[in-house]
């Protein structure tokens, strides 16, 4: 008799328990505000979920997306750049016009390579494993020790490396923006620009500030504002706290006064149209 | 028949459950410290895993989507209590040793995983060789381990009360780091890498 | 509207029957098992008696003591205690040759970590207790006689404070 | 109110329940690549632990145990959370798409993470009073989000490393697990 009640009872919880999911199921709200928009751009996404844009999957991109269109054009989507006409129908959708050259990112190497090597390094060729021994075997720290990891890492072969600087080369035509190289670098050198930068900034001193009394390479910036300063279209950002130059590529027009200006030639010219790889 | 043999067969080492879905590691780890116990319980789970998946293979055009998976959950508990209550009324040495596990088999991320998975989106024939593959490779893995922990463990290797054989200075002198958890975890760690070095399962 | 109410409440009702089934089917299976179980377990007890006090032919159980009689000679007495080990409960039997000293101590169930905590069941550590009286099967650093294994401190210190706690409870009826 | 904070501390640490119960594995080698999604499944298993000892706890007392009806606990208790977890997977869906994506099945793998229905079956054989089940629950939860946290932390940066390819991924998180699980043994002697 009292399993019978027990038996009465525990269908009560289920049948309880039924019911808070009905409820619930009734009563948030179904339809998250624009979430038909958020589905309509998530059709025309690859939906391969690669994160290769940043976020948790091609439905979480959408949702950011449509919350605010602009982000369209800064996020990567390597699989969307190819077809110009699911962009075209991304612009109707999300009524902004999507610049995909801006959009096409792509790797940029901050070192010219030329402090010289303090021993020559016989050890496992990985930059990982020689940055590991006293942070490399060249005279700043914080150089490419051109030992290829990235090389490895870049699926579209973009990367190699520079016989006698000894550097990585990255061959901006083949780079499609993957990323994947950027975490191989153990010594944080390589970035992820918009394709429509003009001027590129060949010195990792953002990371060697941090070293008092650090080595400079000839090449290696002095943090002394001329470029800042010479530039008329104040395209130059003078960003603070990592006291780098930084380029609005929107207002910059080209006219090389930064890159003349500059005492230890660290600037240079990042468009691929004008000059492939201007040293 | 050859769909079948296919879905049979993937259960077993292409997406073993516990080296390739990395699910159903709870019982595996906690319970291959000995043979017995390890054969015990994967009986239990291909068990319970057949009769589930059969279950739900059955009613999956009837389930409503929002409550499937508190019903699915709600039919596994069931069985597997039913299990645990005959395993203690009639076989108590098995159910003494297999302790806080055998409850534990309906949180068995295998078996709602499989249901929730597969078998409610397939045929009846196809969910039960799905279950067979699942619960054999389930075994076969952790019989694996609890091979290796066993005899590492303890130096000797026995199967329902005779020894198979015993390593004299191992039983002396036994590496008892296998009987605890990180020994589990070591031993699971090591085979996936040597399965993925031969190239039984494929990389990351 | 009206399909729609049924389609609605169909998911809660499915559920419901789907509860309903398997509450009665485990009850069916329950009350099938009961007794072996009860039985089981009954038969189990006596053999641990029985290996307590071998020449056993009977014995009383009343208010959690056991009284073991060879037909009308009172052999001594048998109490149970339990305490969670490391990793689930140890039950431990503890027979009495006379009012305070130990014949001998068993553990009856235990799910402790083979190698470490199934040293319990070992000679050195078992064995301690028999002839020791039984107010005296307290931790040495509580002023008691007993002492615990290295490396299996958990397990052992159960299984002393078990008996020490069921004792003070049990034994209370006969010396009190 | 020291039992409340042995009790916690208890489950937190000592028996730990990933790394000395082995509880709730599927999803902590399945979740814990990304450090975010770490913490919000912490977080999430956590919330369910509690809610599922709070409901859990009134049903044993006043249903089950007057009606010696202890066989369905397991099926009351995984009813219960599954419900638990099907109401939460509703409201995280609706409301921030991008972790639910993240989470993926790993959500519904929380009705089966053992280490909840562990909690409950603890709370029943500990016979806790409800506030001690609920401090248990708490602790249980937190010693997981601990370890999930810090196996995501350390697998994240374990997948820049260069190890040989066969190692990379989930034989590495096993090996992490087993040192980890070494470390929490340690913890063992202190109640």
């Amino acid at each position: 008799m009292q399993l019978v009640a027990a038996i009465l009872l525990v269908a009560l919880i289920g049948l309880l328990c039924g019911l808070a999911i009905y409820i619930v199921y009734i009563r948030v709200p179904h339809k998250v505000p624009g979430l038909g928009k958020i589905d309509e751009i998530n059709k025309l996404l690859p939906g391969m979920n690669c994160g290769a844009c940043g976020y948790a999957g091609c439905f979480a991109f959408a949702q950011e997306v449509s919350r605010n269109p602009q982000l369209a054009s800064q996020a990567t989507c390597p699989m969307l750049l190819g077809n110009d006409e699911v962009i075209k129908q991304l612009e109707i959708a999300l009524g902004v016009s999507i610049d995909t050259e801006s959009m096409n990112k792509k790797a940029m190497l901050h070192c010219k390579g030329s402090s010289e090597n303090l021993f020559d390094y016989s050890g496992v060729q990985s930059c990982k494993a020689a940055s590991l021994l006293a942070g490399g075997f060249k005279r700043c720290p914080y150089a490419c020790l051109g030992l290829g990891d990235c090389m490895r890492a870049c699926k579209y072969d973009a990367i190699s490396i520079d016989g006698d600087k000894g550097i990585a080369v990255i061959d901006y035509v083949k780079c499609t923006g993957c990323a994947l190289c950027v975490r191989e670098c153990p010594q944080n050198l390589i970035n992820m620009v918009s394709g429509r930068s003009k001027v590129s900034y060949r010195c990792n001193y953002s990371e060697i500030r941090v070293i008092p009394g650090r080595e400079r390479c000839n090449n290696g910036c002095t943090h002394c504002r001329k470029c800042f300063v010479a530039c008329k279209y104040d395209a130059i950002i003078w960003n603070k706290e990592k006291a780098v130059p930084e380029f609005d590529s929107a207002k910059c027009t080209l006219c090389g006064e930064c890159v003349a200006v500059c005492p230890t030639r660290t600037l240079e010219y990042f468009q691929p149209a004008i000059s492939p790889y201007a040293v | 028949m050859g769909k079948w043999f296919k879905e049979f067969i993937k259960g077993l080492v292409l997406s073993n459950p516990i080296f390739v879905l990395a699910l159903g590691l709870c019982p595996a780890l906690a319970v291959t410290n000995s043979l017995d116990n390890a054969l015990g319980m994967s009986a239990a789970v291909i068990f319970v895993l057949l009769c589930s998946n059969v279950l739900v293979a059955l009613i999956r055009t009837w389930v409503a989507s929002i409550v499937r998976i508190p019903v699915f959950i709600v039919i596994i508990a069931t069985f597997v209590t039913m299990v645990s209550l005959t395993f203690e009324a009639y076989m108590p040495v098995l159910y003494e040793s297999l302790g806080i596990y055998l409850p534990l088999i309906v949180v068995n991320c295998i078996i709602l995983g499989r249901a929730e998975a597969f078998a409610s989106r397939n045929r009846l024939s196809l969910s039960v060789a799905d279950a067979l593959g699942m619960g054999l490779g389930f075994t076969l893995a952790i019989v694996i381990i609890a091979v290796i922990r066993e005899t590492l463990g303890s130096g000797s290797l026995s199967l329902f009360e005779h020894v198979l054989f015993s390593f004299p200075v191992l039983e002396q002198q036994p590496v008892s780091l296998f009987l605890l958890p990180a020994g589990a975890f070591l031993v699971i760690g090591l085979l996936l890498a040597a399965f993925r070095r031969v190239g039984l399962i494929k990389n990351e | 509207m009206r399909f729609s109410i049924i389609k609605r409440f169909y998911a809660i009702a499915f559920l419901t029957l789907v509860v309903i089934i398997s509450a009665s089917l485990l009850s069916l299976t329950y009350s099938l098992t009961a007794e072996q179980i009860k039985l089981r377990q009954h038969e189990q007890f006596l053999g641990y008696l029985g290996e307590m006090f071998p020449e056993m032919t009977g014995f009383e159980y009343n208010d959690e003591l056991y009284y073991v009689y060879d037909d009308a000679l009172l052999l001594g007495y048998a109490f149970t205690a339990s305490k969670a080990g490391y990793s689930g409960d140890i039950n431990i039997m503890v027979g009495l040759s006379d009012k305070e000293t130990v014949k001998g101590v068993l553990i009856i169930s235990q799910t402790e970590t083979p190698g470490i905590g199934t040293r319990i069941l070992d000679e050195p550590f078992i064995g301690q207790f028999a002839g020791m009286n039984v107010n005296d099967i307290r931790l040495r650093s509580e002023g008691g006689q007993a002492d615990t294994i290295t490396g299996a401190t958990v397990s052992s210190k159960a299984v002393i404070e078990a008996i020490s706690q069921a004792a003070k409870e049990k034994l209370a009826g006969i010396n009190g | 109110m020291s039992n409340i904070l042995t009790i916690f501390i208890g489950m937190a640490l000592i028996n730990n329940f990933v790394l000395v119960k082995f509880l709730g594995l599927c999803p902590f080698f399945g979740v814990s690549k990304k450090l975010s999604n770490a913490a919000s499944m912490g977080l999430a298993v956590t919330l369910v632990m509690f809610l599922a000892s709070a409901v859990t706890w009134p049903i044993t007392h006043y249903i089950l145990a007057p009606l010696e009806a202890e066989f369905m606990s397991t099926v009351t208790y995984i009813l219960v959370i599954a419900t638990l977890v099907q109401i939460m997977e509703l409201f995280i869906m609706r409301t921030n798409y991008g972790l639910y994506s993240a989470f993926g099945i790993y959500l519904a793998l929380i009705t089966t993470n053992c280490a909840v229905l562990g909690v409950t079956l603890v709370n029943a054989r500990e016979s806790f009073n409800f506030i001690e089940s609920l401090a248990s629950a708490l602790g249980a939860g937190a010693g997981f989000a601990l370890v999930l946290i810090i196996m995501s932390g350390i697998r994240e940066r374990l997948d820049t490393s260069n190890l040989p390819k066969s190692m990379k991924g989930l034989p590495v998180a096993f090996l992490t697990a087993a040192l980890l699980g070494l470390a929490f043994s340690g913890f063992s002697g202190m109640v």
